[in-house]
């Protein structure tokens, strides 16, 4: 982790009293998806945001990316606050179906964003060749999405927004879909790739595993409604981590201790 | 199926109709609504349709037993069955209502011979193409000299003269010759009575329905006799009954009553009007096979109930 | 069973019986009710011989060709609009399901009045039947759009231009095409409508027209034509489809069914 | 903006406009051509005092409702034989395929030749108009059935008929329904169709007719109760579903959009 | 484990030599799903058939409901050659969306196979009641699926199938589509369930994890085509079973490693 220091600063995600409502049917009474979450990621960080299904992980990741507005609070980039989705802050969503272009083929999906940003074509074919050896799916270009599994859209995404230089990716749950062998690969090249890379990440999941393996922090959200991050894990282990040693064994059994109670059906 | 009659009504000279009827014929609606057919032990119901041509057909497939319509559609009926005519209605034949065909044309037309080229209206499935083939045929030109565009309403060719897309049509009915007199830009060339095309109007029935009950047939006729008189009597009533069962309005039904009245008759002159034009759709090949008119006409009951309007003789 | 599976055995199977129940039909009702598949043929030789019936199928199916595809090219940008901007489709919305109940015969003459009697109104009437499907196939393809495509899109640096060029109009294209195949088929179905208005030609013209004549079995014929020539074009344009736009989505020419 | 996308101004405004516009429309174009408002709403006060454009609705509506009731329940089994028996399918698809061209209006003389002048002939072309549309939409859903069901199911102990009953009946009600309330909208388009069959009265009677005595205004008026009737028994066809249908996962009452 | 021998060999599965194929469209070639499959599952017992996508594990579990006909070789059922599905054999579909019906709320669901029997309505109440209970749905017997979490979809099933009182219940990655949290704790639960009913279990996963804490014995498939269970591990320990303890993990990275070679993109 050796960015230089105004790098760092330009990617440093700083939120405070953040609030997110919808109002409900009854005039006037407000719904609180989020409410008073204070968060402070710096530029480089590998920052994994773990909570139960529904209680806002995702509201909140798309306040950052700029898709969502909050209702009151403070939500600065790089020391500007947030109103609109921005190259800096690149997004690998859920569902790789409704994410990528299927009309487009890997090569072209990946070159999507410089093509909009009106990069010449050899520069295009010379970064997307880099970032498609980069995820593992170099003689694969010109496949279309449909023709490819899970873990390969993934990698697509992966590459995609690698392409386009943003220095902040948000991932919503990418693995989420993806069998258990496929997802523990990509989790080992994920992390890899972002100790590459050194891009700041906001990972969402809420498999207690997986934020262990990737995660140099873990935000815990509350349930929902009105949840905020009441506890943050640091994880000291070195990467690539090791599931079955003991401390990270340890660990998993607190964080999910932290769970048990907020769990039925 | 409602056109099939009991042998035992037929003893008793009663009759169950089914009429074709078209939209603006007064005749029948009048009958029935006041009680004509009624008093003639007629059971009687009016199916309306939009042109006589497809009432005629409905005479085929025993929808109906009865039927009016000008000499076109119903040669080409005879032509294909055991139907007779039982009586002309006595409209079309003489100058005067021939002169109720007049003949619109846009205003760089101003004789018959500048025709050559242009577009004229064809109402289809009636007499209108032969009526321009003879018109045509006496100014010295043919149905190739000009181009024929077949519509199927007059509010088509209304639109299509203002516009000038057509440039000839002939119309008839008082409230449409108002309207297509006012057109800029179109004028009356001339009118049918100027031609030697005259068209009559006929009733039809199937043969079966004369041998069954002849009485009936006869009170038929004495019903729609009935009819036309008490039309002529009574005009603002039969705009009412028209308004109500078929909605035609008012002053185009007062219009049209000035000019079309319906008196049961048939003369020398139906038949040879009748005659000339199955000649010219045996020609034009509309009537495959050729018959003599004179075969398909059953005027006994007519001779009968109005002796003295049967001037025909075969 | 499994030769009678097999498509082309089956079909030719199943017209053998439809032309065998047609003909018994036809020697018990009569000619004049229903004219049987002899009749039928020779009615069609009549109108074959004087070329008139190749004619009318190549007027009408001109007339459709170029309505439905003006139709078409005038719906897509009409439904893009409609889908992307919420004031325009708040607007235009009830509007569409009034007018979706009242049916291209019941234009012929507007249509007269602003388009005349020559082709012009005929296309016209063909346009109007094709319009709205097209029109409502592509709004539900907006709005079927997944808001993470246009997330991606946007955070990839895409304007709101391209946002429409590169993403929405692409991922809309399957939905586009359904409309225009299902639009074919209503094509055909006003196609008599159209040659109402001042037609002395094609196949609407000879189904409608044989009715004064009462000439049921040109009629016939021209139901015949009109079912045969639906039929091919749509199994053609699925083909194509599929061909063409198999990137977008369009993986099957099977026809439609609804 | 706010006020705006709020359902009942936006309609109201939408409407002003509307005939605002065509109120200049009538102006430019005069009277014969386009009917204003004004004439339009005194057309409909002439049909109005009689009574007769009340009864016609009501009997145009009686003749869409028994046809289109009729066609659906004719349909339904038809679709659900389709779509379960394979080999039915295979001869019966074809045949659907080419007939779907062939507008209602094709069968004017052929329906008067089959069913007579009475109501049956108009009733008969209601329902050829919604029977494939609804047999269609029902045959898709069989074919939709999730496999998973029909297995569970018989893995239960169910028998075939059980399963036909308990699994694909429910299972395809949302399908139904879709074509039940599509082929609504082909009803009302066939009515003047099936009024133009020796009928004397009837919305489909009053457009169709009125071309005879050139009364421009009384083609707009029974267009207008065309539509609005047909918007608003299809809103009424929607809440029903909506509350009836729940379970089966006819979730909501907006109209189809295609 | 203490059923009676008879109850025992009345559900026995023995399978020799099974095979699976598909025609190709080139004529006469033929495509093998799985080939030459042995295996021999005692009734009572929990086995776990673990492998690859697309290895063909559900095309045997469906050839074991009967849904699928197999190409030749034995597969016998309690000593008969299964033809058809029958109701000693109960299925759990991976998507609950797809196998539960939406149009019929919990209890009736639960009750479907005992109304297809005609059963007495008050005879399926009680007995629906029993399993609505177990499967821990006591209170949601009103709602209709499309109002359940996933989680509570998937208890339907089990509901389901245990009311219909099959003896075997073959269950098709019934987890798969759950989140991590939830997966976890119906793991728990389906194990307990399956000690108090004392049927026998079929369960199709690619998750290892989940294979150790369920199975008695674990089937491994190879990669398709022409895949066929090349080794079975036994689970020497005891229920519940704890994924931290030393032995487990150390089988589980063993089974991992019998993978490793097989899996890439
Ligand atoms: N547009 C909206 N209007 C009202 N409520 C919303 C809206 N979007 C989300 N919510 C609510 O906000 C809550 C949080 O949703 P969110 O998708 O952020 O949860 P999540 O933690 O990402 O869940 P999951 O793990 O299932 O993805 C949910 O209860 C959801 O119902
Ligand atoms: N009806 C069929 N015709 C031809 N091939 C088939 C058919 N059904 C399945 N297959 C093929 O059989 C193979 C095995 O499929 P199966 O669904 O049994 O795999 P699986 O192990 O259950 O995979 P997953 O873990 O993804 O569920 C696949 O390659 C599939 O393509
Ligand atoms: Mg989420
Ligand atoms: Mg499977």
């Amino acid at each position: 982790m050796s960015l230089p220091a105004h790098v760092i600063e330009q990617q440093t995600i700083t939120i405070a009293g953040l609030n997110k409502s919808y109002s409900t049917k009854q005039k006037g009474e407000l719904h609180y998806i989020i409410q008073d979450v204070d968060l402070s990621i710096k530029g480089g960080e590998f920052f994994v945001l773990l909570g139960p299904s529904g209680c806002g992980k995702s509201t909140l990741l798309n306040m950052i990316a700029g898709f969502v507005a909050k209702t009151s609070g403070q939500l600065q980039v790089g020391g500007a606050e947030v109103r609109k989705p921005g190259q800096d802050r690149a997004v690998v969503f859920q569902q790789a179906d409704a994410s990528l272009f299927p009309w487009l083929n890997v090569r072209e999906n990946v070159e999507f964003g410089l093509k909009m940003q009106k990069f010449a074509k050899a520069r295009r074919k010379e970064i997307s060749d880099h970032f498609i050896e980069l995820v593992g799916l170099k003689g694969h270009e010109t496949k279309l999405p449909r023709e490819l599994s899970g873990g390969m859209k993934q990698r697509v995404q992966l590459a995609r927004v690698l392409a386009n230089d943003s220095h902040i990716l948000l991932m919503d749950e990418p693995f989420g879909a993806l069998d258990a062998m496929t997802r523990r690969s990509m989790q080992k090249e994920l992390s890899q790739i972002w100790r590459q890379t050194k891009k700041t990440v906001i990972f969402v999941t809420h498999d207690i595993q997986e934020a262990l393996i990737l995660g140099q922090r873990i935000g815990i959200m509350t349930r929902g409604p009105s949840s905020n991050i009441t506890h943050i894990y640091e994880v000291p282990f070195a990467y690539p981590r090791d599931p079955s040693s003991a401390p990270f064994l340890a660990l998993e059994k607190q964080i999910q201790g932290h769970f048990e109670h907020e769990y039925s059906i | 199926g409602c056109g099939k009659q009991q042998p035992s009504e037929a003893a008793a000279g009663k009759l169950s109709l089914t009429i074709a009827d078209t939209v603006s014929n007064p005749t029948f609606q009048v009958a029935l609504t006041e009680g004509i057919f009624e008093k003639y032990n007629i059971d009687a119901k009016i199916a309306t349709f939009a042109t006589p041509a497809e009432g005629i057909n409905a005479l085929f497939i025993n929808q109906v037993n009865a039927a009016y319509g000008a000499d076109f559609p119903v040669l080409n009926a005879v032509s294909k069955g055991e139907y007779s005519i039982i009586a002309s209605t006595g409209t079309g034949l003489s100058e005067q209502d021939a002169a109720n065909w007049k003949l619109f044309v846009r205003d760089e037309v101003q004789s018959a011979a500048d025709l050559k080229g242009r577009k004229v209206s064809n109402f289809r499935g009636t007499f209108v193409s032969y009526l321009w083939d003879k018109y045509l045929q006496q100014h010295g030109l043919t149905s190739d000299d000009v181009e024929i565009i077949g519509q199927g309403g007059f509010d088509e060719s209304y639109v299509a003269l203002k516009s000038g897309e057509i440039d000839a049509v002939w119309v008839t009915g008082a409230t449409l010759i108002d309207k297509f007199a006012s057109l800029p830009g179109v004028h009356q060339l001339t009118d049918m009575s100027q031609t030697e095309v005259r068209t009559g109007g006929e009733i039809i029935i199937p043969n079966a329905l004369l041998e069954e009950n002849a009485e009936g047939v006869k009170n038929f006729l004495r019903a729609i006799e009935e009819a036309s008189q008490f039309i002529q009597e009574n005009p603002e009533r039969v705009a009412d009954i028209m308004f109500e069962k078929v909605k035609q309005p008012r002053d185009m039904t007062l219009a049209d009553l000035e000019n079309v009245r319906w008196s049961l008759q048939f003369s020398e002159q139906a038949y040879e009007t009748m005659n000339k034009q199955k000649d010219y759709m045996v020609a034009e090949g509309i009537i495959q096979q050729d018959f003599a008119v004179k075969d398909k006409l059953r005027l006994e009951a007519l001779k009968e109930v109005l002796p003295e309007r049967v001037t025909y003789e075969p | 069973m499994k030769l009678l599976t097999h498509k082309w055995v089956s079909v030719v199977l199943l017209w053998l019986f439809v032309i065998a129940v047609w003909q018994i039909a036809a020697g018990i009702y009569g000619p004049d009710i229903i004219p049987g598949p002899v009749a039928t043929w020779n009615g069609a030789v009549e109108l074959l011989e004087d070329g008139s019936l190749l004619s009318y199928i190549g007027i009408s199916f001109y007339r459709v060709f170029v309505g439905w595809v003006l139709g078409s090219l005038i719906a897509i940008p009409l439904g893009l609009i409609i889908g992307r901007v919420a004031i325009v489709r708040v607007f235009a919305e009830p509007f569409l399901n009034f007018i979706r109940f009242i049916p291209p015969i019941a234009f012929i003459t507007l249509f007269l009045v602003w388009f005349g009697i020559g082709e012009q109104s005929k296309i016209a009437l063909i346009m109007y039947a094709t319009l709205f499907i097209v029109m409502m196939n592509t709004l539900t393809g907006v709005l079927a759009v997944e808001e993470d495509k246009v997330r991606a899109a946007r955070s990839l640096g895409a304007s709101e231009w391209q946002i429409l060029i590169y993403v929405v109009i692409p991922a809309t294209v399957p939905y586009m095409f359904t409309g225009i195949r299902l639009a074919m088929g209503t094509s055909y179905m006003a196609i008599i409508g159209a040659e109402m208005i001042a037609a002395n030609e094609g196949l609407g013209y000879l189904i409608w027209n044989s009715r004064l004549f009462f000439r049921t079995d040109w009629i016939f014929v021209g139901l015949i034509c009109l079912g045969l020539i639906g039929f091919f074009t749509d199994r053609l344009v699925g083909l194509l489809g599929k061909k063409l736009l198999y990137r977008y989505g369009v993986v099957s020419s099977e026809p439609i069914r609804r």
